[in-house]
Parts: C-alpha cells; sequence; structure tokens
C-alpha cells in the first residue's frame, strides 16, 4: 500500500481511513480469515432449473449429505452467496437467472452442473436453451447428464479450494 | 385502531400472489394466484419454464439417438419414458423381444416406480414442512438406485432398453442383492414411514379432506395416473393394454375412494408394495434365453458376440445408426410412475422421425393445480402440491 | 372424541419414537463420506471414456449414434507407432454418458473407466483429443488422506461401506 | 380385447356417425374417424354419448407439400372399460395459412392445456377456446410457431 505522505497528514482523512480499513481487509491474514470463512459457508440459492435438480437434491440427502462441506441450500438469493445451475436453462428462466445473481450479495459463485448448463448436452440445436456462460459468470464445470452427486460435492470441494487461494 | 382495521375490510380487494419460478418445489414452475384473505379465488398454473423442445428435436435426430432424448423429459423415471418409446418404434419395426428381455425391461421399469415414488414423497414431506420425511425417503432410495445401477451402469438416465431387447443381461449375484433391498424398503415402508409420517396426526390434518378430487371431475378433466385411481378410477395401462412381461405377472390396482390428498399418497404407497410383489415374482420367474431378437444378434462383429456370451453384454450393431422404420403412424400407451404415458409417431420411412408426439402425464395434471387449489387456503397450497408429484421437466419436455 | 384425542396422543408419541430410535442408534447411518472416503461403482459402470488406438479401426460409428454429437473424428498419428487413423475425440462438454459408442464400436477400442466424478475449473479441459482420451482420464482423488470403500447393499441398514 | 368387440365398437359408430365422417379399423384396438372442421364437435358430442370421455392427446402435424395441418384427438374412455382398450383417432384437416380450428372444450373439458400448447407451438388457433394463450414458449415470442416444418433448428 501505499498512501502519499501528504495525505496521511494533510485533510482528507476519510479517504486516508478507507485505504487503511481495505488494506487491512484484503491484503493482510485478516483476507485469508476472510476467504477461509467464506469457503465453509457457501450457502446455495434454492433454484433448480431443470432435471439435474434430482441430483442435486440427493447430495443433500443422507447418503451424500454435503451438509458436511458446510453447503446448505438456502430460499432467498438475499441470503445466498452460490448459484448452482441444474441442467438445461430455459431463455423464459435465463432472465430469472440473471435477477436472481444480481441481487445475490458479494462474493458470489456459480457452478454449472450437467452438459446441459456446459454446452446444452443432448438438447444442443435447442431452439429455447442458452449456454450458462452467455448469463453469469462460471466457476466450476461438472460435466455429466446428470452428474452424480460425487461430482456435485467434489464441485463444492473445489471451489472452496479456489476461493481459499484468493477467490 | 379497530376503526381503521374494520375499513381495511370494507375496502378489500383481491391481491395478486404470485409464487415461482424460483422452486417452488421439484423444478421451477409459476403460478399466478389471487387471493381474498387468505383463500385462492383463482389459481393459473403457468408452465414452460423447463421447455426445451424435444419434440422438435426429435425430428432432427436418428431413430435410436432418440432413446436418451426421451428420458430427459423425466430423469426420474427413465426406464418408463424409454420404454414408451420402444415399444413405439418396435411397433413400427414390427418385432418383438425376447421373453427375457421383456422381463428385464419389466423389473427396471418397477425399480424405477418405486424411486420415483420415493422421490415424490421426499418432496411432499419438505413442502409441508417435515424434514425427516425428506430425509428418509431420499435414503431409501439409493439402495434401489444402487440396484439398478448394478443392472445399466447408471444411476438415474439408464438407456437401457432398445428396440429388439435390452443392453445388458443381470450381474451375478443379482438376485440375492435385490431381494435384501427389497426385505429393507418393504420394512421401512410398511412399519418406520407409518409411524413418523402417514399415521402421523400432524400429516393426517395438513392432507385428509383437503384438495378433494371428485370421481367425475377427474374423469372429465382426463387426469392420469395415482391421481386418478386415488378418486376411485380403476385405469392402469399395465391392466387395460398389457406390454412386456405385466400378462403374465399378477398385481392389482392400487386405489383409494376419498379422492383428497392423503388418498393421494396412500394410493402411492399401495402401488410401491404392488411393485415389490412384481420385483419378486420376476425374479423367481426369470426366464432363460437371449436378451436380444435374433435379427440383431448376429449383426454385431465377432469380437462383440463373444463378449456378450461371456459378460452378458450386448453390443448395439451397427445398423442402427441406419434404422428405417417403414412408415405409419403408431400410438403407444405405458404406464409411467405419475401416470399414462403416450407416444404418437409418425414414420415416413426415413432416418428421422415425421412427428413425434408425446404426451406426458404430468402435462395431463396440470390442469389439477387450478381445479383443486382454486378454494382452497394459502397454506394448503404446499399440501396439494405435494401430492400431485408435479414433476416440472416431466411437462415442459 | 376422547377416544380420538388418546389415539392422537398415542401416534404423536409414536411418531417421536420412531424418530428418536433412528436419531440415537449410530450404526444405521448410509453417509458416504465422500471427499475423505472414495466408492469403487460396479464393474461396467458407465464413467469416462478412454481409446485404445492400436484397436481403432477408423469406422466412426461412435460419432455417428453419438445423440449428443460429442464425438468427432481427428486425423492422428501416433508418435511411436506411427499409426494414422480418423480416431474419435471426446468432448464432456455435450456428453451425456449414455455408452452407446462403447457398445456400437465393433473392435472394442473404446472402453469404459469408472471414473465418474470429475469437476474442472477451466472450460476447454473438457474436451478430450485423441492424446489425452489414450491416455484416459487422470482425475486426482480430491483430498489426500481418502480411502476407497465398496458399497453393499444390506438387510438392516440399507446400505453398509467395505474398505476396498 | 378381442376381435369382436372391435367390429362391434366399429359397426355402432359406423351406423351413428355415416355420411358426416369416415371410420375405418387400423388394428386391433385403434379406430380412425375422418370428418371436416365443421362437423368436429358434432362427431365429437356423438362420440361423448357413446362414452369415449376423455382425450389423451392432441396431435398436430404440418405437412408443408399439401399446405394442410392434419390435427388429430386421441379419444378414450375411463368409466367404460371396454371402450378404454380402444384408442379412437379423431381427425381432422384444416389449411395450413389460415390454421384455424374449431375447439372442442365444450365436448371434452381434457382438451384445454392440449389444445392450448398445439396453438403455442404449432400455431393453430381454436376458435372457441377459453384461453388462447402462449402456455410454454414466451409471452413475446414472435417468431414462426416451433413445430412447423419450415421452422429449422441450427446446428
Amino acid at each position: 500500500m501505499r498512501v502519499k505522505e501528504e495525505q496521511s497528514l494533510t485533510g482528507n482523512i476519510y479517504n486516508f481511513v478507507r485505504k487503511i480499513v481495505l488494506w487491512i481487509i484484503f491484503k493482510t491474514p485478516l483476507k485469508r480469515l476472510r476467504n477461509w470463512g467464506i469457503s465453509y459457508s457457501l450457502w446455495p440459492v434454492h433454484l433448480t432449473t431443470a432435471c439435474c435438480g434430482c441430483e442435486f437434491g440427493a447430495s443433500s440427502a443422507p447418503r451424500f449429505d454435503a451438509e458436511r462441506t458446510g453447503y446448505l441450500p438456502f430460499v432467498g438469493p438475499r441470503q445466498t452467496n452460490l448459484i448452482v445451475i441444474e441442467g438445461s436453462l430455459s431463455k423464459k428462466m435465463a432472465n430469472a437467472v440473471r435477477l436472481t445473481y444480481e441481487q445475490m450479495p458479494n462474493p458470489k459463485y456459480v457452478i454449472a452442473l450437467g452438459a446441459c448448463a456446459i454446452d446444452l448436452g443432448i438438447f444442443y440445436d435447442s431452439y429455447n436453451l442458452v449456454r450458462v456462460d452467455e448469463v453469469v459468470p462460471v466457476d466450476v464445470y461438472v460435466p455429466g447428464c446428470p452428474p452424480r452427486p460425487e461430482a456435485i460435492i467434489r464441485s463444492v470441494v473445489m471451489l472452496q479450494r479456489k476461493i481459499r487461494r484468493g477467490g | 385502531m379497530k376503526t381503521s382495521l374494520s375499513k381495511q375490510q370494507d375496502n378489500r380487494k383481491e391481491i395478486e400472489l404470485f409464487i415461482g419460478p424460483q422452486h417452488p418445489a421439484s423444478g421451477h414452475m409459476r403460478f399466478i394466484g389471487r387471493v381474498d384473505g387468505d383463500i385462492f379465488t383463482n389459481f393459473i398454473p403457468d408452465p414452460g419454464w423447463v421447455h426445451r423442445g424435444i419434440e422438435k428435436i426429435a425430428e432432427n435426430r436418428k431413430w435410436i439417438q432418440i432413446i436418451p432424448l426421451v428420458e430427459r423429459a423425466a430423469i426420474l423415471d427413465a426406464a418408463n419414458m424409454n420404454i414408451g418409446y420402444v415399444i413405439a418404434l418396435e411397433k413400427l419395426l414390427d418385432i418383438e423381444p425376447p421373453p427375457r428381455a421383456q422381463y428385464l425391461r419389466t423389473l427396471l421399469c418397477e425399480i424405477n416406480r418405486i424411486t420415483s415414488h420415493l422421490y415424490g414423497f421426499g418432496i411432499a414431506g419438505i413442502m409441508i414442512g417435515s424434514s425427516t420425511f425428506y430425509m428418509w425417503p431420499f435414503a431409501d432410495r439409493e439402495p434401489l438406485i444402487d440396484i439398478a445401477q448394478l443392472i445399466t451402469g447408471a444411476r438415474l438416465t439408464y438407456s437401457y432398453m432398445i428396440p429388439g431387447g435390452v443392453r445388458r443381461d443381470l450381474p451375478q449375484g443379482f438376485k440375492e442383492k435385490a431381494l435384501k433391498a427389497l426385505k429393507y424398503i418393504e420394512r421401512r415402508l410398511n412399519n418406520d414411514y407409518f409411524r413418523i409420517f402417514f399415521d402421523n396426526p400432524v400429516t393426517k390434518a395438513r392432507y385428509q379432506e383437503v384438495g378433494v378430487l371428485k370421481r367425475d371431475d377427474a374423469i372429465r378433466l382426463g387426469i392420469v395416473g395415482p391421481n386418478l385411481r386415488a378418486s376411485n378410477v380403476k385405469y392402469d395401462v399395465r391392466k387395460v393394454e398389457p406390454y412386456a412381461a405385466y400378462p403374465e405377472l399378477e398385481f392389482d390396482i392400487a386405489y383409494e375412494k376419498e379422492g383428497d390428498c392423503y388418498a393421494r399418497l396412500l394410493v402411492r404407497v399401495e402401488e410401491i408394495r404392488q411393485s415389490i410383489k412384481i420385483i419378486r415374482q420376476i425374479l423367481d420367474a426369470l426366464p432363460q434365453g437371449p436378451i436380444i431378437h435374433k435379427k440383431y444378434e448376429k449383426l454385431v462383429s465377432l469380437r462383440k458376440l463373444e463378449e456378450y456370451q461371456k459378460t452378458g453384454i450386448f453390443g448395439l450393431p451397427a445398423i442402427f445408426t441406419v434404422l428405417r422404420p417403414p412408415a405409419g403412424e403408431v400410438i403407444s400407451r405405458v404406464e409411467a410412475a405419475r401416470g399414462e404415458l403416450i407416444f404418437h409417431i409418425i414414420s415416413t420411412g426415413e432416418l428421422r422421425p415425421y412427428r413425434l408426439r408425446m404426451v406426458t402425464p404430468s402435462f395431463r395434471n396440470i390442469v389439477l393445480f387450478r381445479e383443486l387449489i382454486s378454494g382452497a387456503r394459502v397454506m394448503d397450497f404446499p399440501a396439494i402440491y405435494g401430492s400431485i408429484d408435479y414433476f416440472p421437466p416431466e411437462s415442459d419436455r | 372424541m376422547i377416544i380420538k384425542i388418546i389415539n392422537n396422543f398415542y401416534h404423536h408419541i409414536r411418531a417421536i419414537l420412531i424418530g428418536l430410535k433412528y436419531l440415537l442408534s449410530p450404526g444405521i447411518r448410509i453417509t458416504l463420506k465422500y471427499p475423505d472416503e472414495l466408492p469403487i461403482l460396479p464393474e461396467n459402470y458407465r464413467g469416462m471414456l478412454k481409446l485404445n488406438n492400436e484397436l481403432c479401426i477408423s469406422c466412426g460409428l461412435c460419432s455417428q449414434i453419438c445423440p449428443a454429437g460429442a464425438i468427432n473424428l481427428k486425423l492422428f498419428e501416433h508418435e511411436q507407432t506411427k499409426q494414422v487413423g480418423r480416431h474419435p475425440e471426446v468432448d464432456y462438454k455435450r456428453c451425456i454418458f449414455c455408452g452407446f459408442c462403447i457398445d456400437i464400436c465393433p473392435s472394442k477400442a473404446l472402453e469404459l473407466t469408472r471414473i465418474h466424478d470429475a469437476a474442472f475449473y477451466v472450460e476447454d479441459e473438457l474436451y478430450y483429443e485423441v492424446n489425452r482420451l489414450i491416455i484416459g482420464p487422470k482425475i486426482d482423488p480430491p483430498c489426500m488422506r481418502s480411502k476407497y470403500v465398496i458399497s453393499e447393499i444390506d438387510e438392516v441398514r440399507g446400505i453398509v461401506y467395505r474398505n476396498a | 380385447m378381442n376381435i369382436d368387440e372391435v367390429s362391434r365398437v366399429f359397426k355402432d359408430l359406423k351406423s351413428m356417425i355415416e355420411p358426416e365422417a369416415q371410420i375405418s379399423i387400423l388394428s386391433s384396438n385403434r379406430l380412425i374417424i375422418t370428418t371436416s372442421t365443421d362437423k368436429l364437435e358434432l362427431i365429437a358430442n356423438l362420440l361423448k354419448n357413446y362414452g369415449f370421455d376423455h382425450v389423451k392427446s392432441v396431435t398436430a402435424i404440418d405437412y408443408p407439400m399439401k399446405n394442410i395441418i392434419e390435427i388429430s384427438y386421441l379419444i378414450s374412455s375411463f368409466n367404460n372399460l371396454n371402450l378404454s382398450k380402444i384408442i379412437l383417432t379423431l381427425k381432422t384437416l384444416i389449411d395450413r395459412n389460415k390454421s384455424i380450428s374449431k375447439s372442442l372444450y365444450k365436448v371434452w373439458p381434457s382438451v384445454e392445456f392440449l389444445e392450448r400448447e398445439t396453438y403455442d407451438l404449432m400455431g393453430v388457433f381454436f376458435e372457441e377456446h377459453p384461453e388462447n394463450t402462449s402456455l410454454i414458449l414466451p409471452e413475446d415470442y414472435k417468431d414462426i410457431r416451433p413445430l412447423r416444418k419450415d421452422f429449422k433448428l441450427i446446428k
């Protein structure tokens, strides 16, 4: 951090304090602590876009129990920080996904689940689908149709690693 | 304070209430309701949020490529979607699969019916706030999914049936594993589920005499599946127009008389029991023999034929890539987990179908939302939705 | 009326008791602790693909049958054997794991691996060229201390896990 | 279902609906009735009185070469177990450019969503249908309706 000397001595205290606070949050071990905290409290919004949602449900159910990784599907977009796009995304739904994404607080992450979400999969020439990439930025891609619940948990673990490495 | 309240009541207006599209339950779907107090005066389902255009895409695919495509309509219920299409295709090609293949198909369909109903229970449970009854059925699906995975090699999307037979024979030691899983699920269903959910006074208070569908209404609206049978109509495609190995198997049609939400759940419970009975019969009376029509058996390469005789995995013959069924029009109907599934296929003798019409049970049940929820209280909506066992991707296709 | 109240009370208590029974008995958990315990799936599970390019006869049937259009053929020359042929490339961005390509391959050049739990940060990594397909998918276990387990169906507990 | 019963139903229906429509047997459980659009409701009423109480499917098929759209109603029965073994196809042909047909909502309320879907995906307008609005496609959809043959998917 480079705070100019005259700035710290003369005037603009507000700017100075802001810079100091930003430095403490983002450039010191506090940032690591913050990332560590975020990585174990991923709350995906309950936005089951298509049929991969069955496996999304199964991954939260007792056999796989994704909650062990600190990941709990939750209802409102304001309280969540992860979107899991389960499968195909229709044009009608793309609007809703974008709206949900914009309502979520920062930092926010996206997992694209299944072939349909990544490149439309078996519906590659469909007239009513869009790729997830065109709607929201994606952090982790999971292939499969549908992906197994293990793969879903793996994607969550990978996302946690990415966040801890510095998002 | 009092006056203002009463004043408000005098000028009371109906409020428009939007539910969804962000995940009201299994998959997304929007409802537009008008509420007066806490009573829905009008309720309009608005589907189409998972529309992928399967009917149109099918016109652009080879016949064999449509098998995985129609499964994606309801991957919970893939085997039943699969068998509906394959039966239609076999009618066009005029071939009949060997008896062992018929039994194997029936076996997978019934396993799939159980897993699908258990999924429905889980969703119904979480919708009325009983998270235990979300966890239990979802956990108890898993042994059966494992069984299906042993046969087909996939968890949900099996693509198991091909024209003329099935792709794989049973693996070794399958029967013991399957019987164990059946015993487990039977014990859980008959004891634990009833104790914690179906006999629970809370459940009964939420479900009984809510969302009553009378017999005449059910017929008038063309409802299908367990929802129809809960209104005392004994219509089951497996009995009316038996396909696969159903003519040789013994089972009863599950039905209830009341037509309310509770009856709809009980019909599903009884159907699971009948499915278990069917699977037991199949495991006992599985005929020996080939799993694929002899016309196709000769068409695979020698190496594949060796593998087939050794491990029971039948490779697809190369002719399937250029399959051209003769021109014609066929209709097939099968009983999927959520009701009657219809395929209406027009062939012109080309590489691809001219038109494939797929009428899924959920789409025919969609009208229930309007009929049952109009007039109900707001908090009856989750109970009714859960009891209908509606699956949006299946409805929208 | 009183009978109904007693009946309701009885059923409430019964529901609570059965819930407590499953809560308190630790032996009946069926949870697979995934990143620590990796499942070994049954033989012939339809996972990711592997190509044996010496057996491939460049017939192109796999690409013709693929329902998702995920297999492209590409002219390929093997580095050591100098064998040339049009070999398949798999695009896992589209692959739906139906296994049709393996079943139709007349020379058994494509084989199944049971790898099923892949996930990627970068989209391009999902495209498997011939070179990578010959080596087969290399997916690291998600954490260092993972051990392999086999799941078995059990009459009492549903599913049990056994160390492999 | 034996063939005698089908032929009995066939004879009954034949005496009932001719000469307004033509009926033929396709196989042991399939009957086909072909009629014109303006007689559709009349025939449907007769069939309903005979015992066919619901519609299973409304299939519209586009034939751009002949400039027609064929609409088939698959009809069967829940009440009468003998009739429920039969699937009866009620067919009518309409002009492809106008693509207006008569709704059967008054006869069988079960066609409601099936006809709405046909309107949405094939662009066939059903007169006297209570709600001819889009069901599945977005409300502002302006293109050619997707199930028409001249709607091409991009590869």
